[in-house]
């Protein structure tokens, strides 16, 4: 599907983020162990000329922290990363993430790798896109089996954020934490409000006029595979070479 | 200074000992894990600074560990820790589970010598609710909104014995470790400190202005013994790179125990043999 | 990055604000006390980092400050502060005694993002019996032998402006401060930084491991002025030393409040006319 | 009288820290913002051959503190400082020690600079040594009228050490915080108990046969003047030219 309309999934996914991205005014950005997409999609918003910072944790050269990997979370901690980017083993329609795993706790069944920042940043950032390719009823559950970091807070816990949206391979979320639901924004090409509904495991709101997302633009294209791929060869050798078939001079 | 040897250093940290190893991008002695291996230790709790990785898996599939306490245990863009995920399913290790910045405050509150540090976030995480030694309670200072704020505290860890690779030492016992200021905190938490180098220099880092914001005094470090290239497969600031080839074959391999015992007769046991040649 | 001028950095910290400085041992920027002085600031809160220096004697001396938030007002081996011991007895500014690992630990909390952090010592101390912002709680984890502990709890403390004198600034805009690290907790506790700095240099200090682990990342500086010796008679990491027969001679002129006066028009408003031509 | 005994009354108060420091294991001892006489002991006892640390705050070139000024509370912290100096404006009889001032808070008759790390250091050093030259009814007193840190702490405090000892330019006390007293160890030369007593504002034990404090011995002024003085140099000028009439070349 992807191919015949003249763009990769990674591709279009990275353009839904870097619209996100720039729909809130945004200086600062912090990217994690997440997947290079959502780099990708910052990398595209700089490059497209916004006046972002990025703080990217595994960059090697140049990386932002020198303070230790600390630094990081005591920055977030200030009040000084506007935004951040979450996924999850599975996500529910309260925006609860599990990175934990299936079964009984700490993950009986599937075992993910862990919560790594999750549990401090999706409340400490000014806000968090979360994304998450794979969009299937087993993804996308009624109610995450552990709860590594909540989608809202209770009163009298301290939370600056919280979920902005929802990046999957077949549609885009927006979230709404004082109703702590999910409301369809956007349906990629290929896609349906059935085969949405089909696939994901939470009930969501469908405003009137859900579209079709908007494809990469001939331009968002270019940035994302001349300048955008250049900047993540060092960090993300592995998924530049799969998705632009790139590899770093030796 | 005179530095021991790795074997030597293995020999010196006693099955059950508390270890803190930092992941993949911060320095981790991947020459003293191996060493641990060789020498067959067993029982090891290991704390994620503030995650873990491929020494950890590989600590963790040769046996010789019995608890992680950590945020989460990866091999990055290679996936799963797959002997991570075996152990855990097989009953043979304990998983403590944590989020980064806890990890860092429980260190931090050891290396001020405070009982506990406050953090944020945390509270409806059932990583909380799965940690009986955090405890909410509610902060004497107003929240910004003048409402009474719930806050966890949580604990000073110290470990028994910090473990990292260090670019360099110098004469007077000094360790070089660059921006990864992580390896500082868990030398300053940590009862001892053991360090592996790339290489001995001489002078003292101190003496040296432009060096001296990348050191850890020697006053916590224990011993320190030389093993080239001993972050490898990680990297080692601008020294050398991730090795991704290394850890893809590392994760393809150890999907089964026959895989992993076959990767490590050749690059634990077989690599020293080689090396010893 | 493009610096501006020292003038234009006073004139952008308004009456008022709280300031944090380090003392004379860490990278005071006298070169914008004496430009706040020139611009006649006034009610300046003033917080030491842990303790105070000259900067601090002479921000006093000329009528800028209201107040002090600091564990000692010191000229070290020159002795007493005599203006602020001066203006202490007058009533002129307000102090607020603490001692130094009580101001790390407000300015820590702040760095974290927590709204306070526990520290040891203090019960007994009349410090603590002056600070009704500070807590002694019960803590809820068993004290080594078992029993309970009373600790007291040290709210976060927010200065407006971090102000400090940088070795470099890069192109980037961070700055380096070698092992004076205490000016990157300023920098990440306070809402501005303003750096002075003896010059600017091409590159980016974070592409460079040497030097990033000195570096403070342009993420926390507002702006930098190119101030020349702007940390004298302090010292300067190993560029230049601490100028004792200047403070000497200081110390001996501001015993009154005629003899800083003409300290002041010499120092402070003569040095000006002087550099201008 | 020093002058005529063939030593300054510097050089006997270092050699009396010196020995103090010796007469308990010591691994590692940090000087901070103190007179130089303590630094001077330290130093002596490392040209002794002594196996000593020393961490010295004010140390310029080789300071030892990497981690930014806080490192020495959280080293101190740690448990990592076995000893630790303090003096005084006032110190009392139960070694309480006022850094603040006299009259009402926060000193409106004398302003002392101000407490530094003492409300913290003297309870988390493994031990303090109490040094303070000036021995008058206007120092020595019965009672401060701060206590910037108190001599011993209330059970349920957490207490690492106490003083083990007082110096002053007439004797040595020795404390002991389990009675919260001082006794007198030995008494310098050209003073008597009669004139300790005259001169001290509090009361104290004095136990049989204390004698006089043993001068310094030519091996340990050799030293002083030379090798020590050489380290003393670059941090405390000025004493170098008082006490030795030294200079550090240009």
């Amino acid at each position: 599907m992807s191919a015949a309309a003249g763009y990769r999934s990674e591709e279009l996914l990275a353009v839904c983020i870097a619209r996100l991205i720039r729909a809130v005014p945004t200086r600062h950005i912090a990217v994690g162990a997440a997947s290079p997409i959502p780099a990708a999609a910052c990398w595209l918003c700089v490059k497209q000329g916004d006046p972002l910072r990025l703080s990217l944790l595994h960059k090697r050269s140049g990386n932002p922290f020198t303070d230790g990997s600390r630094e990081l979370f005591d920055l977030t901690g200030q009040g000084r990363v506007d935004l951040f980017f979450l996924g999850g083993g599975e996500i529910d329609g309260q925006a609860n993430l599990n990175l934990i795993g299936t079964g009984d706790w700490p993950g009986t069944g599937v075992r993910f790798p862990g919560s790594f920042g999750s549990a401090f940043m999706y409340y400490m950032a000014g806000r968090t896109i979360l994304f998450r390719e794979e969009h299937s009823p087993r993804v996308l559950v009624q109610r995450v089996a552990h709860i590594s970091a909540p989608g809202t807070s209770e009163p009298g816990v301290y939370r600056r954020g919280h979920a902005q949206a929802l990046v999957t391979g077949r549609c885009i979320f927006h979230f709404h934490p004082e109703r702590a639901r999910f409301s369809l924004a956007s349906i990629h090409a290929g896609e349906t409000l059935e085969s949405i509904r089909a696939m994901t495991g939470f009930d969501f709101d469908v405003p009137d006029g859900v579209g079709e997302t908007p494809p990469p633009s001939a331009a968002e294209l270019a940035l994302l595979q001349g300048p955008v791929c250049d900047e993540m060869l060092e960090t993300y050798p592995e998924f530049c070479r799969r998705v632009w078939g790139r590899s770093r001079a030796a | 200074m005179t530095p021991i040897s790795l074997e030597a250093m293995a020999a010196s940290i006693p099955d059950g000992a508390m270890l803190a190893m930092p992941p993949d991008n911060s320095l981790p002695s991947v020459a003293l894990a191996k060493a641990l291996i060789r020498r067959g230790a067993r029982g090891l709790r290991l704390v994620g600074v503030p995650i873990s990785g491929f020494a950890t898996d590989i600590l963790i599939g040769a046996g010789c560990v019995s608890e992680v306490n950590t945020s989460a245990v990866t091999l990055g863009e290679a996936g799963f820790a797959p002997r991570f995920t075996e152990a855990l399913k097989a009953g043979r290790i304990t998983i403590r589970d944590a989020t980064c910045p806890a990890m860092h405050t429980m260190l931090q509150a050891a290396e001020k010598g405070v009982p506990f540090m406050p953090l944020r976030g945390l509270i409806g995480s059932d990583i909380l609710a799965n940690r009986p030694d955090w405890r909410v309670v509610e902060s004497p200072f107003p929240a910004p909104d003048g409402s009474v704020e719930k806050i966890t505290l949580l604990p000073a860890l110290h470990p028994d014995v910090a473990v990292f690779h260090a670019a360099m030492a110098d004469s007077a016992g000094n360790v070089w470790v660059g921006r990864r200021r992580e390896c500082a905190t868990i030398a300053h938490a940590s009862r001892r400190c053991l360090v592996t180098v790339e290489r001995v220099v001489e002078g003292n880092f101190l003496e040296d202005e432009r060096m001296t914001p990348g050191a850890i005094n020697a006053t916590y470090i224990e011993a320190v013994a030389v093993a080239e290239r001993g972050a490898q497969p990680a990297a080692l600031l601008d020294e050398y790179g991730f090795d991704t080839e290394c850890v893809l074959a590392y994760a393809r391999a150890a999907k089964t125990a026959e895989g992993f015992a076959e990767w490590c007769a050749e690059h634990v046991f077989g690599g020293q043999r080689a090396a010893a040649e």
